[in-house]
């Protein structure tokens, strides 16, 4: 439907709003969110990646079987490995934060600085 | 400063980003071949393990191992999460102040919280017909549960037989693997027959895998998000 | 062609939504606005398994359905403090 | 016996000290003299003999060797004597102290690296012994505690420069030619550049400069030698530190040769000329420093670089005799600076401690042995006739005055002058002078450490009268490095320019002092009292106000303090603090902030794609 | 029945437009749940039953799709409304009656 | 074939960690030394027939271009032997050291970094590659964090941002390549690099070595580096250290050899890795708290690493692998030994630790013995590391060489500072109160002396490594052969 | 058949069946064939998962299914269609009105229903049908916003809002 740069201007564009949020916001959630749009674009970039101009799921049944109309399998398998990681990630990363919370009463990373030097 | 600093190199990385993907031959090209993996799949995939869905093909048993991969690092998490937690004194902060869920939505959660099980486990049952599979069945079962926790305050989660199924299920997938190591040629091999098209028993042992995957998602991802708002007994 | 056009008003629908969605002004405005364009998205994957003619796209939609719902719950007790 | 077998023994002896340690102290007494005067006797096997043993342990692949010649038996019965004459010392000197299992272990650790580094038969086992030495002495430098912690940093921070030094010198040889044994190198290194042969030499120069304590690279030392336990304070200033005076006759002399290194010259300075003068530098600064000394073994240690500053000028002029010279005076001035260390080793034995030249005096008899030993080597080390540094040191002022080098022999004198002055201050403020109240009881050495001091003196007075024994080893080596052959005799060195003969020499000087020691005995009628009768009746009185010996040389110390700043010193502590300020500030990069984090990689990502475009290729 | 298929779909579409057009329209978070749910749980209703009719192999499929919407959506909406009600959404000023305050555990909130 | 189970093994008793808790809580910590056994010996058994030629592990069935495949060749189960024995000695370590927490989370935690870090340097799977680095990464973020204490848990976080950003930069560098060639095979893609020039390689190379890079803490991406490993427990500071950079380093070198092979980059990161190892050093010596500087010693020795391998000789590269090895062993015995004697003295200040040597004679003998083989002191491992460093830097004969040896070696004299100074502080300094310390357990002692004689024997006969460095050097360099290797 | 099944077993057994049926049901509708294998699996996995989950259905409060209950439910399911489509055109009629003619407020009804699952489709119920939706309940009360209130009388608005549905639902759940 579109011109492919237009898909990777998209992709690129909400991972650069995912960096801007990580480099910008203090809140410590902020930038874990900031990770998560990062993360999203890069999702959509291998899917994109693989996408093939007016092709299909990459699933046969009775009534839809012609190979040569399908997308390449491969992107989707490395999505899904990349997006259950991303969502294992966030999970630790959201658990370490409620326990920083607990150490630190904040979320505020200019103050989350015991550790620095 | 900051942003300013950030602002510039992020239009540099952005505008970098832009102009070399423009100039990588992307597109349909790129598995034009027949000895690219992609093409590969698609044509011989479903004939080879009798999978309907190429996807799962590729992500059971030709990169099975990067699957292995994926459902161990949300092991990590899973127990990485119990590990940091570990310590942790019970936060009664909030407890006063919380609200309970009204008849409604416990109601509802009640009720739907079996049938939503079902449609997990169907999505994970038919990975290889359909455009499920064991991570997105896993995702729906360990979201049943965060719809249980949402409606019921009481509900905790039985740690001990989620750890028992999330084990049992991380050997069994390990486990095919070595049989097809020691009955084909190579670890993590559809050694068992591809059984008929379209039909729940076909793709050899890709159902298997999945429904192992399945139940270890489940109970990860639920483990997971009984840690996070604090349901575990 | 009677599909194009279903699309588009689906289309037209989901940026009403989406314009709530941003304007808010409390983040349940959000909320709701959100949960009513989930609701479009689940008709619209239905549609589109039509117009692509493709069974299993089914699956997707009810997938959807079940995952917004349940997200939808959670920004709820979330929002009346209830998690 | 083999000379891998020899440091086999050594080093295994070393190593082993735990074992017997851990039965009894005085099994493992025991067993470190056996293992030194086996070593001792080892290495004297090897008298006059040529080895080259080519190992069948290879390391990284190279072919390490060991070879012994008249250069290496030299150096190597210098170290096993002096080692075991330390190791006898040490049986009382470190009896009541603790972790005494360690501090033999490494002397012979020390002793058996040094074995290793003059039986070395290529860079790379050289090398090896070499590191082994520095951290070993880096340990046992350290053993005092206290002030020796920053003598001990600065030593190796020094080694490890010279050490890097050596490693780069060593590969680019290796680069060139491809082998690391100094047989092979000599032969090939004939037709390399002078760019890359003064590079190599600039490189060594560095390394064994900082191990021999040349100015500007000598700071180390005077903190390293007075703050390490005595009985290693004689190795280390008798011998380890020739270790680069060692180094530095294998570059010049072995792998480079003479010709070739007297050839290199930018415009009209001459590397040999500016290695003669650092050589001259070494002695004059440091000994005129040593005379403001009041810590007694300071002022030794200040004087050991001022003699290896007469060293490295005989070695560096070149011409027969003034190698021989050199190469003499390594071994006269391990034994008196050993003798000497001991010495003061035993006052601090039986003092407890002390080594403040204020506040000792009158220990003459009190410690007999141990005065004469003193000032045996007091005279060795001033040069006096019938010792062995008369010797070298005559050899080194003839080199420099045939050769109509006025300035350099000027400095020379200079130096001699300044170790008088020194010396007498050091002999009468420790044993002449008055007997401060509290040292009225004390006892005589320990045997165990008046045997080292008396063979050290009887071997300082046995080369100084008959220089012909260890000469005629030297004069072995001195030829096979093909410069003039030297006729030595027992007596002496004869020559057409000017023969010493010291039969002569002795005759005179033993009527001389016969004839001083009649007047004296004579003529002798004070009878001394403590002054605190006399001065105060009893009631006791500021130490600097009755004991005259006080600051001996204050007023040359107003005269010249300032000039004698040890700027060099002050230089490598500014050096010290920038980098630890450099850290400080390094270290804020790293500021606590994840965004600050992130922001890094980015940058990095960031940066690539702008070289990319603005420097395409 | 594809005709009557589609003519389902239509009305389903239009509704699912009406309702989102009732979401930015309408005063307050409570109207527009009114809105927001009731006209899109029958667009989508409807929309999705039309498929099941086009193709009458998925009827069953649509069905489920639709039940559970149906099911599901009285459920978050009324969860949305009371958790607004519950973190003090006021309502629109044109209200005309608020017997919250009537209501057991309502009783204490503070600001509605 | 049976190279897979090097990662199945620990993977596996990974999995079945919380079943064996059932039967026992104290089984879940003899589960890590069995894996490593059992890894360290097919390791063992597996190298000298991979010297010869490497072994392609086919997995899921299908021959490698198509689907994923091992490489097992010598750099592969080589660095799994080292992987095995640090882990083993570390695992041993851990038996006594982990005594607070979820000790059967603990085990499996680190049974799955090991599997992450073993798959990592086998497999000849670019995407595959990423997920095993991730198993490690992630791993190692929950370790970070496991005793839950304010450090560990905010180390943790920075560490985890920090690792996600460049794990997601590597992800769109395997996409940009995945989208040019539509293989992930790291031989094919190998082959197609040489034929093609376009800028967007060399983004796919900046984003691949700068997401690897994170973990193998070039500078200036390791800002996470000295909070994670001096936050962690121990015995993790020891594996992070000694294993889970090296995999980062592995990683990087991979793609720039192997996938790449671009001469005008290495000279980038060669003087990134020089920066690297003066920034390391410097900040090092300025460090009071001893993990710390620890910490930062091995910033610097990554730089070493890093500037050895960019030398990109067989030499260069070599001498890389061999200091690699010998940063593994003596940074794991000198964090294992600290780990004591910060829990003993309770401070991780390094005064706190005044003349702590009399009273733990065994592990400040054996930390001193790793500082020195660090400081590349004869006749320890470090040594025949840092004289291949050399060797090969100046083989080249050329100035530039010359120059940057000067400079490294001006960083190796202020490490020996710091490592001279930790020295006197252990034997030469008055404790200031009197303390009676516990003694060591020999769970600790018995590893930490093992790696010691590692240290030493290796130090003395380093050619037994030669032969394999050698080869896992080809393995690295030689791209032509890796393809025909993998490819046939 | 079933109906005798129901009442002889204990409530534990029957919501377990109810479970079950229910389950295999569904099961069917997703797979929507006949074919023994999807069968087979369907069944066994609705077992298995009744085995487990019918705890959830505990006090939920589950009618009979007898075919009288069936009937009523099927009249019930009428009645709210119709409702709901008058609902729709009501609010839909209300949004397009340029001079969006409501008069919104929140009231309070009364039901007399006692079990669970009968309230909460009353208060769906309610939610989907004209200008109501139930904010919360509690007890025998119900909170409902209504965008057109015509009464403000408990009684009233119960009578206008409530009643039609809870007279089905008492035939389902009696
Ligand atoms: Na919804
Ligand atoms: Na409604």
């Amino acid at each position: 439907m579109f011109h492919q740069s237009t898909y990777f201007v998209g992709c690129v564009g909400l991972m650069i709003v995912g960096l801007y949020t990580m480099l910008t916001k203090k809140n410590l959630i902020k930038v874990i969110i900031g990770l998560s749009l990062f993360e999203t674009g890069i999702y959509l970039l291998l899917v994109v990646v693989g996408y093939i101009q007016g092709a299909t799921a990459p699933i046969f049944s009775r009534t839809t079987g012609s190979p040569a109309e399908m997308v390449d399998p491969t992107p989707q398998a490395l999505v899904l490995t990349a997006i259950v990681i991303g969502v294992a990630v966030l999970a630790l990363a959201l658990s370490l934060t409620i326990r920083l919370h607990e150490h630190y009463g904040t979320l505020n990373l200019r103050k989350i600085r015991g550790l620095k030097w | 400063m900051r942003i300013l600093i950030s602002c510039v190199l992020l239009v540099i990385l952005s505008l970098g980003l832009v102009f070399a993907l423009e100039q990588a031959p992307f597109g349909s090209n790129q598995i034009d071949n027949a000895d690219k993996p992609g093409r590969f799949y698609l044509n011989q995939g479903m004939e080879k393990t009798g999978a309907a869905n190429v996807v799962t093909s590729v992500v059971v048993t030709y990169r099975g191992f990067d699957t292995l991969g994926e459902v161990t690092i949300l092991f990590i998490a899973a127990i990485g999460l119990g590990a940091v937690f570990h310590s942790r004194k019970k936060v009664k902060r909030y407890e006063k102040e919380k609200q309970s869920a009204s008849l409604i939505l416990q109601t509802g959660c009640r009720f739907l919280f079996p049938l939503i099980v079902l449609f997990g486990t169907y999505v994970f049952i038919h990975g290889h017909l359909s455009p499920g599979g064991g991570f997105q069945g896993g995702v729906i079962i360990a979201s049943a549960f965060l719809l249980l926790f949402l409606g019921c305050e009481e509900k905790k989660i039985p740690m001990k037989s989620m750890n028992t199924v999330e084990s049992l299920a991380g050997i069994i997938f390990v486990g095919i693997g070595l049989a097809g190591l020691y009955w084909g040629e190579s670890f993590l091999e559809n050694f068992l027959p591809r059984g008929m098209d379209y039909m729940l028993l076909s793709g050899g042992v890709i159902p298997i895998i999945y429904i192992a995957i399945g139940f270890k998602v489940g109970a990860e991802l639920a483990g997971i998000v009984a840690g996070l708002i604090e349901r575990n007994p | 062609m009677i599909v194009s056009i279903f699309l588009l008003v689906i289309g037209a629908a989901i940026v009403l939504c989406l314009i709530r969605l941003i304007k808010g002004p409390t983040a349940t405005d959000r909320a709701v606005a959100l949960d009513t364009v989930t609701t479009v998205t689940t008709a619209l994957l239905v549609i589109l398994a039509l117009v692509f003619k493709r069974y299993i796209y089914l699956d997707v939609a009810l997938v959807y359905a079940v995952l917004m719902f349940i997200g939808s719950v959670a920004i709820a007790r979330f929002l009346e403090k209830g998690i | 016996m083999t000379l891998g077998l020899l440091l086999i023994v050594a080093f295994g002896g070393a190593l082993l000290v735990y074992l017997p340690g851990k039965i009894s102290s005085k099994l493992r007494d025991v067993w470190a003299v056996l293992v030194a005067l086996a070593v001792l006797l080892g290495t004297a096997t090897f008298y006059g003999k040529s080895v080259h043993d080519a190992l069948s342990y290879q390391f990284l692949g190279l072919p390490l060797v060991l070879r012994t010649n008249d250069l290496s038996w030299f150096f190597a019965i210098a170290i096993s004597g002096v080692g075991s004459f330390s190791i006898i010392f040490s049986l009382s000197y470190i009896k009541n102290r603790e972790r005494t299992d360690f501090y033999y272990s490494l002397m012979l650790l020390i002793n058996a690296s040094m074995l290793g580094i003059v039986f070395a038969g290529d860079l790379l086992s050289f090398y090896v012994f070499w590191e082994i030495m520095s951290w070993a002495t880096f340990l046992l430098i350290s053993y005092n505690r206290g002030n020796a912690l920053p003598a001990g940093m600065k030593y190796i921070v020094m080694s490890m420069t010279g050490s890097a030094a050596y490693l780069v010198a060593a590969l680019s040889l290796y680069a060139k030619y491809s082998t690391l044994t100094f047989s092979a190198i000599s032969t090939q290194i004939t037709t390399a550049s002078p760019g890359f042969t003064s590079f190599i030499l600039i490189l060594g120069f560095m390394v064994f400069g900082i191990k021999n304590a040349l100015v500007p690279f000598h700071t180390w030392l005077p903190d390293a030698h007075s703050e390490a336990p005595s009985p290693f304070s004689a190795v280390l200033s008798g011998i380890l530190i020739k270790m680069g005076t060692y180094g530095f006759i294998l570059f010049l002399y072995v792998l480079v040769g003479f010709h070739q290194f007297s050839q290199l010259a930018w415009k009209a300075v001459s590397l040999q000329s500016v290695l003669c003068w650092l050589g001259a530098i070494t002695i004059v600064i440091p000994t005129f420093i040593a005379l403001m000394q009041d810590d007694a073994k300071r002022l030794l240690a200040w004087h050991s670089i001022g003699q290896i500053g007469y060293i490295i000028l005989g070695i560096a002029y070149g011409t027969s005799l003034g190698v021989a010279g050199g190469a003499f005076h390594v071994l006269n001035h391990a034994t008196f600076k050993a003798l000497l260390f001991l010495c003061v080793g035993a006052v601090e034995y039986r003092t407890g401690g002390v080594r403040d030249l204020n506040s000792l005096g009158g220990l003459m008899r009190r410690m007999p042995i141990t005065f004469i030993g003193a000032l045996i080597g007091a005279f060795g080390i001033i040069g006096m006739p019938l010792t062995n540094g008369f010797v070298s040191k005559w050899l080194i002022y003839k080199t420099l005055i045939l050769n109509q080098d006025p300035f350099l022999a000027f400095a020379a004198l200079l130096g001699t002058w300044g170790t008088l002055l020194s010396f007498y201050k050091f002999l009468h403020n420790i044993f002449l002078g008055q007997l401060p109240e509290k040292y009225k009881d004390l006892k005589k050495a320990p045997t165990s450490m008046q045997i080292p001091i008396l063979l050290y003196s009887g071997i300082i007075v046995l080369f100084g009268v008959l220089p012909g024994i260890p000469l005629k080893i030297i004069a072995g080596f001195v030829t096979s490095f093909g410069l003039t052959p030297l006729n030595v005799n027992l007596w002496g060195i004869v020559s057409e320019t000017g023969t010493l003969n010291t039969i002569n020499l002795s005759m005179a000087v033993v009527s001389a002092f016969f004839a001083a020691w009649v007047v004296f005995a004579f003529s002798r009628r004070s009878v001394p009292t403590t002054a605190q009768d006399t001065y105060a009746a009893g009631a006791s009185i500021p130490r600097d106000k009755y004991q005259y010996s006080v600051e001996f040389y204050n007023p040359l110390y107003r005269m010249m303090g300032r000039y004698l700043r040890d700027v060099v010193d002050e230089f490598y502590g500014w050096l010290a603090r920038v980098t630890q300020m450099t850290g400080e500030i390094v270290r804020r990069l790293y500021t606590g902030d994840a965004r600050d984090y992130v922001l890094y990689i980015v940058l990095i990502v960031a940066a690539s794609i702008g070289l990319k475009i603005w420097w395409p290729t | 029945m594809h005709i009557a298929g589609m003519i389902a779909i239509g009305i389903g579409v239009l509704f699912l437009f009406l309702g989102s057009f009732g979401i930015v329209r309408l005063p307050d978070v409570y109207n527009r749940l009114q809105a927001g749910t009731k006209c899109t749980t029958f667009g989508c209703l409807f929309a999705v039953l039309g498929v099941g009719i086009v193709e009458p192999a998925w009827f069953w499929k649509a069905l489920l799709v639709s039940l559970f919407v149906l099911l599901t959506n009285p459920i978050s909406n009324h969860a949305l409304g009371r958790a607004a009600k519950k973190s003090g959404v006021p309502l629109w000023d044109g209200s005309v009656v608020d017997k919250s305050r009537d209501f057991p555990s309502y009783a204490n909130t503070e600001k509605l | 074939m049976v190279a897979v189970l090097l990662i199945i093994v620990p993977l596996g008793l990974a999995f079945a960690m919380p079943l064996f808790n059932f039967v026992s809580k104290r089984i879940a910590a003899y589960l890590p030394i069995a894996a490593m056994v059992c890894n360290l010996i097919l390791s063992i058994l597996l190298l000298p027939s991979v010297m010869e030629n490497t072994r392609i592990v086919i997995l899921g069935g299908l021959p490698p271009p198509l689907g994923i495949h091992l490489v097992a060749g010598p750099l592969g189960v080589g660095l799994s032997g080292l992987i095995s024995l640090v882990g083993l000695a570390v695992s041993i370590y851990a038996w006594g050291y982990i005594k607070q927490g979820a000790q059967d989370k603990y085990h499996a935690l680190y049974l799955l970094l090991l599997s992450g870090a073993t798959g990592a340097v086998l497999t000849g799977d670019l995407f595959n590659l990423f997920v095993f680095y991730e198993i490690l990464c992630i791993s190692s973020y929950a370790l970070v964090a496991y005793l839950g204490d304010r450090n560990g848990v905010e180390s943790a976080v920075k560490y985890l941002i920090q690792g996600s950003v460049g794990s997601g930069l590597i992800l769109v560098g395997i996409a940009i390549l995945y989208g040019m060639f539509g293989t992930l095979n790291m031989a094919q893609i190998a082959i197609h690099i040489d034929n093609v020039d376009s800028p967007a390689l060399f983004l796919a190379l900046v984003l691949l070595v700068t997401g690897f890079g994170v973990e193998a803490a070039i500078f200036p991406l390791n800002a996470w580096l000295p909070d994670a490993h001096s936050s962690a427990p121990s015995s993790i500071s020891a594996i992070l250290s000694g294993i889970a950079i090296k995999v980062g380093i592995y990683a990087v070198a991979r793609v720039l050899f192997t996938i790449f092979g671009v001469a005008v980059v290495f000279q980038y990161v060669l003087l990134l890795g020089l920066a690297t190892l003066l920034i390391g050093e410097i900040c090092a010596f300025s460090q009071d708290n001893i993990k710390r500087m620890l910490a930062y010693s091995s910033v610097g020795q990554v730089g070493l690493i890093v500037f050895a391998m960019c030398i990109a000789t067989p030499d260069g590269v070599g001498a890389g692998l061999l200091q690699l090895v010998s940063h593994a062993l003596s940074k794991a015995v000198l964090f294992l030994g600290v780990g004591y004697l910060v829990a003993r003295s309770g401070s991780m200040s390094l005064s706190s630790l005044n003349g702590i040597g009399k009273r733990m004679p065994v592990v400040c003998f054996a930390c001193v013995v790793a500082a020195f083989s660090l400081v590349g002191l004869p006749p320890f491992v470090g040594f025949a590391g840092k004289f291949l460093i050399v060797r090969a830097a100046l083989a080249g004969k050329s100035i530039f060489f010359t120059v940057l040896i000067g400079i490294v070696f001006l960083a190796t004299v202020v490490e020996g500072a710091y490592f001279f100074r930790m020295v006197q502080t252990l034997y030469f300094k008055d404790a200031k109160r009197q303390i009676e310390y516990k003694k060591v357990p020999a769970s600790a002692s018995i590893p930490i002396m093992a790696l010691v004689v590692f240290i030493v024997a290796l130090g003395v006969y380093p050619d037994v490594l030669l032969p394999y460095l050698k080869s896992a050097a080809a393995d690295l360099l030689n791209k032509a052969g890796y393809i025909k290797e993998v490819l046939g | 058949m079933v109906e005798r099944i129901f009442k002889k077993s204990t409530t534990r057994v029957r919501i377990f069946l109810y479970l079950f049926i229910l389950l295999t049901l569904v099961w069917m509708a997703l797979t929507s064939t006949l074919h023994w294998q999807e069968l087979t699996a369907g069944v066994l996995i609705s077992f298995i998962l009744s085995l487990f989950l019918s705890k959830s259905y505990v006090g939920l409060g589950l009618p009979t299914p007898t075919v009288k209950t069936l009937s009523f439910l099927l009249i019930y399911i009428a009645s709210l269609f119709k409702e709901i489509i008058k609902a729709n055109i009501d609010v839909a009629y209300r949004v397009v009105h340029p001079k969006m003619p409501i008069r919104p407020g929140i009231v309070v009804v009364k039901t007399e229903l006692k079990q669970d699952l009968a309230k909460l489709m009353l208060a769906n119920s309610i939610t989907l049908t004209p200008g109501t939706f139930t904010l919360d309940i509690a007890g025998d009360k119900l909170l409902i916003h209504w965008i057109n209130v015509s009464t403000q009388d408990e009684e009233k608005a119960t009578q206008a809002i409530a009643l039609k549905f809870e007279k089905h639902l008492k035939r389902v759940f009696s």
